[in-house]
């Protein structure tokens, strides 16, 4: 394990998302834009260990993997951009991301990630043994029927197949904890699948993790199922309202008082204490929100950073302002050449 | 009359619904989040939130629709119902059939849909031709707050599966989600006629299968639901000052569709063109034209629809969608004149 | 328990059955006719536990209970029939059985009946309090994504709910051990189900464990998994292609052999010693169903049977005469209203 | 030619695709026991048993075929797809669009469909209207053995989805699960002409959207594909005794349509009927009319189609679902004529 690589994979993605993060802001992405800040251990930790052939199914929220996985910035910044010269030509978006080159595949319908990976698996095992399959998702979507299917069929075809659940705990505003039966790990190892469940935001216990797993699956053991805790520090997507009303909550929730006091005083529904106990209970989306994106403490990058700064503070620097400038470069390089350079219309 | 945002007429609607029925409650995923005011109002008990697993929840819903309850399913975009379509195509559309008329399942499913905020064709769909297809779906698409509401009301009200789509166009609450209030610089095109409007004091069921004629025209009529409504108003405008009479027809329900309206205004103008922001082939561009022909009508035929997957740029997907320019360029082609428009 | 009256219940059915099954090979009924003979002992278990009031969401395979459950048999049969004063006016057939007055709904669809199940308990916990729902399924249907589902929503929702799992190891002609990830009850634990495992031949172990399942659930404990074990008598449906080659196997393979002679010997393919072996396995399907069909050590019926003619012959010999005349009664009536009398045309 | 069953030759131009492309692998359940043939063949390494699972065994498909392999999935029934229809209809279909044309998905969903042997609504859908709705999808119907292997021929050789649909009452294995075939007093109507016939030596790719006219006609034309192509064969033959000359259009795929032939044939006869065992509105019976439409044809129109859910008695399903005697019906009052049919 190279701290130093994975650092630097973490910390480009990271940057990277900024940059989109400020883009959208500015309004020249369109959509709901999902970042992955808060996962790049998890996609580091797997990734890093992929080899060539290996194929990726993900979710919604698969900028990390893809930018460490190899696929240009550049091509991605001007897809988000929704340009013709983009990875898809403009037409697939953040949400529907694929290169057949890198064996990757995006989609917006949340559980549809399981079977993909499975498909990709089947392929693996009779065109390129010796390679793997990977498939990616959040904890709400293991509520999905079909995520649960490809669990089994997974297993029954004893696919090379890394599962990989980013758990977050929420699924946009939902504790995935109040729609759940049972416990996650012990369900996914209902099916015979085995699992292994670390701390997302520690690089090292991911990368461990990852290796052990994937070397498992990868030698023809079947399918495994990594669980990786994290955080989302920019929300379900960028702006989602219950954030702004955390952040802002003068400005967001004001032009909501009167549909609340109307819901307050009107006829019919229930006793009036228990209604404010709910505007309680549906303004703590925003707080709790709020919360998880404050959760500094759990960002990979800070605690890799801290481990690295003790080790070689000038090779950090330098290394932080390699990425920085790349980063800039590609963002020059794009809006440079954006024909338009205008707002979304 | 008082005057009302689109999404807060549906969800007034429903809130009345509520408050009269107990057997009323909602369905559906973030619901305490999305329907904030209901859930302020009905709190918890009356509104489940769900984990992701629409299948489940949906067939669910069927069944506890026909031991008593009255379920809306909130599905939040139409394009999800591909993960549950079977509690809808093969149970709850069926069940009258199958029990020999016994029974019935009165839910309603409600989803958002439409495009034209760059979200790409995975959450952009409308379907409502596709959904009609299957007999025993009645299937609704207002264009305005009054509608909303009322068509709303119709569905809560009705005995048998109701898909109410919403446009999110049309419904604030939507583009505040998709940035579109929040990010000054994003120009998103809504159709401000459909977004606020007057509304009744107390809602009162809109009945399914009638359309409402939104401009009366002599040359050729639009026929159209959700957006596309205001889309042929504007084009008509424009016409009508190209002298040429065109007519709007907002058929509000896709399933049942209002024949006698539309076989009566064919049988005026003669020039029909749907705007169906539903894929082309196979769907409501289509079947108004047939229901016409069955009727014995002659008449000239164009149609504006989603042409193929929406892509995600504005740019593209504006090429792909219905837009007033289309209506237009489809005109002109229909009456093969020169309009310089 | 009283056994007396569950034989009365199991009998019932089974000679009801028994009778479909003429009608079918008559050629008075179409479509797939799937009988749950062999299955009693888990209807007439469950079933006679049930209270006015609670519910059946049932499959492919529901006569037994409905019978039990006090749908008039002469409604039940004229239905199959497709005559308009049956059950459901003919609309519905044998895979469409509904009662609104019994709060009973069945589906052709694998797996549908899990959220049906979850439907009626959801109604029956706030309309109807006390009462119970109960979805009944086969083991293949428990690979279903919508059937898991159900299990996590019935539990997030804590329904008074009895699953019912009638486990006789096959779907259609495939051996549910070969498909599956994973141990049955054991999935079904982990999504926070409580399970109970019997042999779903023995009447008194499907009763004792019904009655603490639905105990369970009906007292607000959340809902409940019952398995139990049985074996089909008639196949999966009557007249099954491979069963017919079981039983006669001269006049149902010989059509066959210019197919597979030249599925030996065509170009392209495995090797001639596999596809030999290739033959035997897709042929053993046939062998299987008939070993299946055979076990009649599992019948539930006969199990009791004995029992209770060392309790009291005469008695026993009374009571079946009965439900033979009853039944036969019911024929009668039936076929003599038969406007038309005609096959199916 | 040899003479070959309509199911055996589906089989046998599989064989012959999968002797010759090693990708090609088939998905399904029961597949051991239902592809005999194949299975003895090529074994359980290119014939993989799946569980209960439609959707996540459709799903990996999709991958399966963008990476390399050449999926046909054994949907078993058309009905079916309601539980996998999101793989199909927001990633196979949308993918060559999201892709910027750069990745497809070449896979075949090979289902049975159809009615008529009395199993109810929930078996005998025929649903190719609906799905051709989706744009990205093709959907191929074959009415005779020779098309059938011609078009699952193309079908496993084209580079995006398709679905290929077998009508149950074309297919001998189907009649014989049923027992159409073994209980001798059971009377099902099957098209002889559509069960057995002539099939060319080595299997060759029949083109999607190249309809075939079966019979040539003056005074109306007949479009339809399966089953129903045989029932306006019928039809016609009463006709000609009536010296009503009627042309019949097998369309043999339904996405894409031959407009070509569609809108010929019409410029001749100037009447349109379209005998479609999918449902009546919103699918294949509309969109054809809407193709000669657009063209600018004018012509008088009937359809015959599957009037509302199928119910499960032989004696109610066959007047919901088209027949010879509501196709000569519809010819009556098109016509307005007084034929004594
Ligand atoms: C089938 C389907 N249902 C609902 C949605 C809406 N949706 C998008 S992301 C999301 C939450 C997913 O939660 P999780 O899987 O935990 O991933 P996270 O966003 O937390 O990374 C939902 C409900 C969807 N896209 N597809
Ligand atoms: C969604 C769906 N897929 C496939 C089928 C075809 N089918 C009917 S019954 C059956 C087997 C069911 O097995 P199981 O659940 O064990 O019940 P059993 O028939 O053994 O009682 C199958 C595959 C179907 N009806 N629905
Ligand atoms: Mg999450
Ligand atoms: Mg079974």
């Amino acid at each position: 394990m190279d701290y130093w690589e994975l650092y630097q994979l973490m910390l480009h993605s990271r940057l990277f998302e900024e940059c989109v993060k400020q883009l959208f802001n500015d309004g020249m992405i369109s959509g709901e834009m999902h970042l992955g800040i808060g996962e790049e251990a998890i996609a580091a930790g797997v990734i890093s260990q992929l080899s060539p052939g290996d194929a990726l199914a993900l979710d919604h929220r698969g900028t990390p993997q893809l930018l460490m996985w190899g696929i240009e910035p550049a091509a991605l910044l001007k897809e988000f951009l929704g340009r013709e010269d983009g990875l898809c030509n403009g037409q697939g978006g953040h949400m529907h991301l694929f290169s057949a080159e890198h064996l990757s595949a995006s989609s917006g319908i949340v559980g549809a990630s399981g079977p993909a990976g499975v498909g990709f698996a089947l392929a693996a095992k009779r065109l390129r043994p010796g390679t793997i399959s990977t498939a990616w998702f959040g904890e709400g979507a293991t509520n999905e029927g079909t995520m649960m299917e490809a669990w089994n069929l997974a297993v029954v075809w004893q696919l090379p197949l890394l599962f990989i659940c980013k758990d977050n705990d929420y699924s946009i505003t939902t504790p995935s904890q109040t729609v759940r039966g049972g416990h996650l790990t012990e369900k996914a190892r209902s099916f015979g699948l085995r699992t292994l469940s670390v701390n997302g935001a520690d690089i090292e216990e991911v990368w461990l993790g990852a290796k052990e797993m994937i070397e498992h699956t990868r030698s023809g053991h079947g399918p495994v199922f990594l669980h990786a805790r994290c955080r989302h520090f920019e929300n379900h997507f960028i702006g989602m309202q219950s954030a702004r009303m955390a952040n802002n909550p003068l400005k967001e929730i004001i032009p909501l008082v009167p549909g609340i006091t109307k819901a307050l005083f009107r006829r019919g529904g229930v006793p009036f204490s228990e209604r404010l106990r709910n505007v309680g209970a549906t303004l703590g989306v925003a707080a709790s929100s709020k919360s998880e994106s404050q959760a500094k403490a759990d960002d990979p990058i800070l605690r890799t950073r801290f481990k690295l700064a003790a080790e070689d503070a000038n090779r950090l620097t330098g290394l932080e302002d390699n990425i920085q400038a790349e980063i800039q470069r590609v963002l020059n390089e794009v809006l440079s050449s954006n024909n338009a350079l205008e707002k979304i219309r | 009359m008082s005057v009302m945002k689109f999404g807060d007429a549906i969800q007034d609607a429903i809130a009345q619904s509520m408050g009269e029925d107990p057997r009323i409650i909602l369905i559906g995923e973030d619901i305490h989040a999305y329907r904030m005011k209901l859930f302020i109002q009905f709190g918890e008990e009356r509104l489940l939130a769900t984990p992701i697993s629409e299948s489940s929840f949906l067939g669910a819903a069927v069944t506890a629709s026909m031991a008593g309850l009255r379920p809306i399913v909130d599905l939040t975009l139409v394009d999800f119902i591909a993960v549950a379509m079977d509690p809808l195509m093969n149970h709850a559309a069926k069940l009258e059939v199958f029990s020999g008329g016994k029974w019935n399942a009165p839910l309603v499913v409600w989803a958002a849909c439409g495009g034209g905020y760059g979200d790409g064709g995975q959450h952009e769909q409308s379907l409502w031709g596709w959904l009609a297809h299957i007999p025993g779906l009645t299937v609704a698409v207002p264009s305005n707050p009054a509608d909303a509401g009322g068509l709303m009301t119709a569905a809560v009200e009705h005995d048998s599966p109701v898909i109410f789509l919403e446009h999110k166009m049309l419904a604030d609450y939507w583009l505040e989600w998709m940035g579109g209030s929040w990010r000054e610089t994003i120009h998103i095109d809504v159709p401000a006629e459909g977004t606020v409007g007057p509304v009744p004091k107390k809602w009162a069921a809109i009945p399914f299968g009638k359309a409402a004629i939104r401009k009366e025209g002599n040359d050729l009529t639009l026929f159209s639901v959700g957006v596309g409504v205001h889309q042929s108003m504007e084009a008509a405008a424009v016409l009508e000052k190209h002298d040429v009479s065109a007519g709007v027809v907002d058929l509000r329900s896709v399933s049942p569709l209002d024949v006698e309206t539309i076989c009566n205004t064919m049988a005026v103008t003669g020039n029909m063109i749907v705007v169906d922001e539903d894929y082309r082939g196979f769907g409501l561009s289509a079947e108004v034209a047939a229901v016409a022909l069955e009727a014995g009508l002659k008449f000239n035929y164009r149609r504006v629809c989603t042409n193929g997957t929406i892509p995600y740029a504005r740019r593209l997907e504006e090429q792909v969608l219905p837009n007033t320019n289309r209506i237009l360029e489809a005109v002109v082609d229909l009456l093969d004149t020169n309009l310089p428009i």
